[in-house]
């Protein structure tokens, strides 16, 4: 008994052959191909010719232990009790019958839980805490996404778009959903300076830290009523709250002035083209929760456009380049402004160095 | 158990297709008082547009560094159930497998040491078990390795390394990245668990150029499949998709990156000396086209999000590398180690390694890792006449 | 006269194909000392792999502040015919047209008045009269004038503009280059002959895309012709280049950057609202296509040699300008003021144009210059999310 | 009289009219196309049914005015006195009668100018002062061109290329030659830093003007011998000279380890791909007078390389860009240094962030 009580560390996650169900075990490795049966659903067919069918479901992602049961419940009903979650945070049943397929999707249909997400749709969009857990956002994330994904959602079920189309979402310039390579970013955003609390600094910060964690040496230390403080050169802030993260007495959340703005064009895979980052589109949106309705129907508005024009297999930012940015904005009906001008290191680059322009 | 607060904005978000995670929160509250209070606050924030969470303070389990993310609302009267509400990270098991069982165990032990509510999964790819107290911390964590499960990371660890599903279901797989995902975690539980680099470093294993899990963009050290011979082809099959109406010339061969193919209405050819491994005919043609079967893994280095010098995608370190065996396996890891060794050193607190590779220069950062330079490593060549001519090298440079 | 020195090293590069330089000197040389000293000086460097110049002095002629390059040999005593060698720019006229006459006015000039040596052309454009002594800097000048040349730039000034063939010899011509050459030249006579400027600055006008004098690389504004409207287009004369064995699809359809051309073996399609002007296909098929007929030029800015914070490629700042009359002409030279005024007051000694908007960013030079952004200015929009939020413009972000 | 001495300045080049032949006046503007009739020979046609010959000779350049008294002779012989040369230093006579094509061909042969660089194929150097003029050459310009071009020069006179191929030379890194966005560029390098003449510095120079000339920072003002001159911190310097062209006290030439360095793959036009600069190929030949063979060997087998290889209207760099560098660099034979991985400013953008690899 004493023994039992003995605290037990570092043992790291399960290893995962305990999890992988039969058919996986024997074909390890030596898939054959798949293919799409219907949205939602495709089949991975072995060298051994067994067949694994994966019914992919949308997460929430922000789920209670009640829903995770059920959820339990289905893959033990359908799918031998076998289940894995996505890299974007849907949840996929691996089934060796087929004739479960239809009946799971059913029962996923009642709990609420629509089928869609592969081939030439939009998936689940990456996001992160927003108000429900962080001190940093400068927007909501899980109500964005939900707004958004109602939105777009018959490209979820179906498999209707030129090419695959990645969301993400980040609540401040962290990024933790990493969007900086999204075909579509959605990115809270504060546009006003912190607002320093002068006589709290030198008590909960280390002033050094503080004035070297600003990227454009914005900070500077001062010395305001004997004490030793921070001042902020405003003109030179671009509003990333680092020093926040590093400092609690320099706050940056402003219920007016955050906001959102919308990047277009990146990518992650190498398929054609080399990854990419996203782009700025459109520079500032409103928070007007609960359903951000300038976020919601700008990101509609971008998707079809790109729905009704791109060619196949043509990601978001493959057919911005080759139709050409200006056109785009144009086409988008986008205003251009100096915003969109990067000034940052390596911001030279970035201006346009040939003639290649479109009328 | 008192009824759930008026949440009139919120409770619009229960309507629509898409799952709800307010319909989630609220069935949590139904059993827990801290969701109650939770849904209180979030709608407060949908009506005043600001979040309501203090800076997070250092909260853990013993022994550990990270793991778990300190959260306290701003408004502790009003919400006492989420006074404190803090984040435990645990780690996921490789390629997000599971058993109905395996959940079931987590949801037993949420219930009974948390809010109930989760992620599945947060965007490093961990459990994100969403809410509890300080004192619930340590119980949550005997409870959890006593399934099997342990913390992952946070703070200035090596983070949670995740993989795409790989050999287990994918075709496509070009070395077994939930093996190798399972064996970094394994080996570097230290590291992972006791904070001790200048910052965050984040792995992520993409079986092919594809890149599923976005490591290329994502990770610290990005770990990404791919081959070396010939592209296996069918022509059979190839000729079956164009006759059920693929476009093989205009949407395959003309957008191969390489400029390699070619496509008489017959018979493809591939040209594969200059095959850039990008993957898209073969996604193109699943059942036609596969990877060569002499594969292996790219290992590049450094991406991240933007804060504090700009966001970076990984660029290439080591452009083949055989991942088959264990002594494979201590090649990668001896030059995992090296990195660490002189970034940990040289970097700058709260400098992530692409960041401090900008800083000191691509062929400084491989000469003290002890790497020769290669082509592959950069798009191209210097374009700038600022070389710093090795003083001492002369007779080599005369050659 | 003496004989020549001896010079065996050099001797061997009169032999082979290509115009030789040396029987150059050697011909000037058998009427001028100072071209025998050079042979000699240059002799001696081509043993010792080593120049023998001397950093230059200020020379020049009077009340003019440039087009003089002051040189002194290191070794005078050895070679005092060229212990003082100046070189003196002149101004070509547009396009480098001239007649036999005019050439023969600047030999005989040159022949009197210094080492009978040149440079057709300098690499900025101008005639070069290579070597003579400071007392014959003021004689040669005024002969100059009496045959109607002039001194160009040097310094930091406005250096001599030069132009492509244009209208003269050139199809594509979208305006007129020698025109607009003539007339900044003209117009900006004291800006050329008396520095005034943090550093140099350089015109370029060529006709089209194609940029056949290398505007683009190397001038601080380059004007560079382009249309707005339709390719024109001989359907007629497309199908002869493909029957005479153009493969018409490979090499122009599938080399056209705007992906915008359609080939079926008969007809030739062009999309022209998605057409780069890149002048690709017109180049290729020059009977059969040509520019549209609503042209003009881009105004781009900015390029330069990597001395000192490395070399830049000129980028677009006005999309599109007409230039076909006395009032558009007035239009570009207000923008070039407008642009002088601001370098001029803000730039940094020797700070190039294109590195002083670096410096300081392209929107706040436009704001400076008081021209609105567009789109077309910039490859991308930024990337990374340092926006400086314009704290005044709320209410139009908003919109 | 009196009147005649007056001092006459700003009057500028003579206006371009006035050497125009009839036959351009007549169709300025007006021309219709352009047919390459032969290596060196091309005419265009104007709208009228004109036809203006263009005869195009190499230039030497660096020319006398007993050579260039020649050339007016062939002018007057041949078009009627009207000749022109062009951007890159060739000369070009320009005929109205065909007939004279052939005679003014042989005339030129006589006095030793090939005719040739129209199309594709390689034209004149454009390059710089070197040894000749210059007190900053790491090495001469004319010897070095007249070397290479005896080299390649059947790609002078015959039309043998997959496209244009454009090399420059420039003598030092201030590179008058512009020889950054050639296909094929040959720089003068400097390999060593300074040799501070310490004691001259403070008389010949301004301090403050040498120390904010090194773009690493490399100099340092100090005081030695009770004098203020400067310091130069070798590591830091990467012998761009600049310091020595603000100041003489800094002389960087060195018979030993100065030197040349082949760029490749830049280019002007925008034809097809945008502009684009040079990359660094090889990081330094030596100087080996009179005929440079180190020099023009690399060049030529770069030249035969990208021809042999090169699609139709490939140039140098288009090429490379498809065939990927780690594969020019193994099919042209070129060893990888770190000198090739740029390290100043924007190197973090030329790493390599995509799978995209050749074997
Ligand atoms: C399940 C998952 C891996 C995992 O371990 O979780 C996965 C699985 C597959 N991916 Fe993926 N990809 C998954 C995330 C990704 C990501 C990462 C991301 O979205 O953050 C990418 C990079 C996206 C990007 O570039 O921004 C990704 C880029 C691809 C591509 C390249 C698409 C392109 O044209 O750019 C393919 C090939 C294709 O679809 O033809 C692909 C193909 C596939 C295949 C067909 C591979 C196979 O043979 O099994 C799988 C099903 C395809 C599908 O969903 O249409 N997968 N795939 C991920 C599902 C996420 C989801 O729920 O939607
Ligand atoms: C929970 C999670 C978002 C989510 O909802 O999924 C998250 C949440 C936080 N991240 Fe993150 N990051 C999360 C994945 C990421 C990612 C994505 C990834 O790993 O693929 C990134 C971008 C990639 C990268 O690493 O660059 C990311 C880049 C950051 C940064 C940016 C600075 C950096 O360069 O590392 C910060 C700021 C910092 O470290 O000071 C940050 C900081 C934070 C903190 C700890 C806030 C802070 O400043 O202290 C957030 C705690 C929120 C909370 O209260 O729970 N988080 N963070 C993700 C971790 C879950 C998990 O373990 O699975
Ligand atoms: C004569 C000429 C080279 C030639 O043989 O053709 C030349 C010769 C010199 N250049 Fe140049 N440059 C010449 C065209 C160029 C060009 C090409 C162009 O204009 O298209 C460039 C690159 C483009 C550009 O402007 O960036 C050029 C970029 C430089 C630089 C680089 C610094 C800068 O950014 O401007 C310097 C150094 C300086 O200015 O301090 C320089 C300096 C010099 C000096 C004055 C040397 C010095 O440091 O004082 C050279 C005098 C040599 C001599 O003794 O005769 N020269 N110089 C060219 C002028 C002839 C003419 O007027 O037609
Ligand atoms: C005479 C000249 C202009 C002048 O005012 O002096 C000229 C004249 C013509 N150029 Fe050029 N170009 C001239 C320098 C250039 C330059 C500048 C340079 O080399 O420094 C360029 C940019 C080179 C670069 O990109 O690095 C240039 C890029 C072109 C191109 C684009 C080639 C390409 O594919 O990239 C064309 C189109 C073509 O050749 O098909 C062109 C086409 C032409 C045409 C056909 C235009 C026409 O219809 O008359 C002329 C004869 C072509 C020929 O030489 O094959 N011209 N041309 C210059 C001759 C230089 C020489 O002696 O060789
Ligand atoms: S993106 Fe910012 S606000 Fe959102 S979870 Fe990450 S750190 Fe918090
Ligand atoms: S928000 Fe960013 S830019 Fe502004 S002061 Fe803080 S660290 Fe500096
Ligand atoms: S990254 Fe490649 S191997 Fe992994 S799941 Fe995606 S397609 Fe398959
Ligand atoms: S993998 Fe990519 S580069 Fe290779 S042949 Fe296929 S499309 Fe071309
Ligand atoms: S730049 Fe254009 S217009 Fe001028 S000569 Fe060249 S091809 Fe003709
Ligand atoms: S000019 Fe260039 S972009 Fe336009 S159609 Fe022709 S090849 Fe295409
Ligand atoms: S490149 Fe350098 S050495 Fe050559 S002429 Fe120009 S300044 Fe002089
Ligand atoms: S040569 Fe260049 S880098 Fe070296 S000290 Fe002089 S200015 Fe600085």
């Amino acid at each position: 008994m004493a023994e039992a009580t003995k605290r037990v560390t570092d043992i790291g996650p399960p290893h995962y052959e305990k999890f992988l169900p039969e058919i996986i075990k024997k074909n390890y490795g030596t898939w054959k191909y798949h293919e799409v049966l219907k949205p939602g659903v495709m089949v991975h067919v072995g060298e051994s010719g067994d067949k694994l069918f994966t019914v992919r479901a949308a997460g929430a992602r922000l789920m209670s232990i009640y829903r995770i049961r059920e959820i339990a419940d289905l893959a033990d009903k359908y799918s031998g009790g076998h289940l894995r979650f996505t890299s974007r945070h849907n949840i996929e049943f691996l089934l060796t019958d087929s004739a479960n397929i239809e009946p799971l999707i059913a029962g996923l249909k009642e709990i609420g839980h629509p089928i869609g997400g592969i081939g030439n749709s939009i998936s689940s969009i990456v996001h992160t805490q927003g108000w429900i857990h962080c001190h940093s956002a400068a927007t909501d994330a899980s109500g964005v996404v939900k707004a958004v994904m109602d939105e777009v959602f018959p490209h979820f079920e179906k498999m209707d778009l030129p090419g695959k189309l990645r969301i993400a979402l980040a609540c401040c310039l962290n990024m933790c959903g990493a969007v900086h390579c999204s075909d579509i970013a959605i990115l809270g955003v504060h546009t006003r300076p912190p607002k320093t609390d002068f006589a709290t600094v030198n008590k909960v910060c280390e002033i050094p830290n503080v004035v070297a964690s600003c990227p454009t040496a914005a900070i500077r230390p001062v010395t305001a009523d004997g004490n030793r403080t921070v001042e902020v050169i405003e003109e030179q802030c671009m509003f990333c709250a680092n020093c926040f993260t590093v400092c609690p007495a320099m706050p940056m959340n402003d219920p007016d002035t955050d906001g959102i703005s919308i990047w277009v064009g990146g990518k992650v895979s190498n398929a054609r083209t080399e990854p990419q980052f996203s782009k700025l589109a459109i520079p500032f949106l409103p928070n007007n929760p609960p359903r951000w309705p300038e976020v919601t129907s700008a990101v509609s508005n971008l998707v079809e456009l790109w729905a009704a024009n791109a060619r196949p297999f043509e990601r978001m930012g493959e057919w911005i380049d080759r139709i050409t940015w200006p056109r785009f904005f144009k086409m988008a009906g986008l205003e251009f402004h100096p915003e969109h001008i990067d000034d940052f290191k390596h911001a030279g680059l970035t201006y346009k160095r040939s003639m290649h322009l479109v009328r | 158990m008192a009824e759930l607060p008026a949440t009139p904005l919120l409770d619009d978000l229960e309507k629509g297709p898409w799952p709800s995670f307010v319909t989630e929160i609220k069935n949590a509250a139904l059993h827990k008082d801290s969701c109650k209070d939770l849904l209180g606050q979030l709608e407060r924030s949908y009506r005043e547009k600001i979040g309501h969470w203090k800076h997070g303070g250092i909260v853990g389990v013993l022994g550990y560094g990270g793991g778990v993310i300190g959260r306290y609302s701003d408004l502790p009267k009003e919400f006492p159930g989420i006074a404190h509400f803090h984040t435990l990270r645990i780690n996921q098991p490789s390629g997000w497998f599971y058993t109905s069982k395996a959940l079931r165990d987590i949801c037993d032990l949420w219930e009974e040491h948390g809010s109930g509510l989760t992620n599945m999964h947060g965007s490093t790819g961990d459990i994100i078990l969403l809410g509890t107290t300080t004192d619930e911390l340590e119980p949550t964590f005997k409870a959890l390795t006593d399934v099997g499960f342990d913390i992952g990371g946070s703070g200035s660890d090596v983070r949670t390394p995740s993989c795409c599903v790989g050999p287990a279901r994918c075709e496509w797989a070009c070395y077994d990245t939930l093996k190798v995902c399972y064996q970094l975690t394994m080996d570097y539980q230290d590291e992972i668990h006791r904070p001790m680099f200048p910052y965050k470093f984040k792995f992520k294993m993409s079986g092919c150029p594809n890149d599923c899990v976005a490591s290329i963009a994502r990770s610290d050290m990005s770990i990404i499949g791919t081959w070396r011979d010939d592209i296996q082809q069918d022509d059979a099959a190839v000729k079956e998709y164009a006759d059920k109406g693929l476009n093989i010339q205009r949407d395959v061969v003309g957008n191969c990156p390489g400029q390699c193919m070619e496509w008489d209405g017959e018979k493809l050819t591939i040209d594969n000396d200059l095959c850039r491994r990008c993957m898209h005919c073969i996604n193109a043609m699943p059942k036609a086209l596969a990877p060569g079967k002499d594969r292996g893994a790219t290992i590049l280095l450094g991406s991240k999000a933007p804060i504090v010098e700009g966001a970076l995608l990984s660029s290439v370190l080591i452009p083949f590398l055989k991942i088959d065996n264990e002594e494979d396996f201590k090649d990668l890891q001896a030059l995992v180690e090296e990195i660490w060794e002189v970034w940990g050193e040289e970097g700058k607190n709260r400098e992530r390694v692409g960041e401090f590779i900008q800083r000191v220069g691509m062929a400084n950062f491989l000469e003290a890792i002890g790497l020769e330079p290669v082509a592959e490593m950069v798009a191209h060549p210097r374009e700038n006449p600022y070389v710093f001519y090795n003083q001492g090298d002369d007779e080599e440079e005369d050659k």
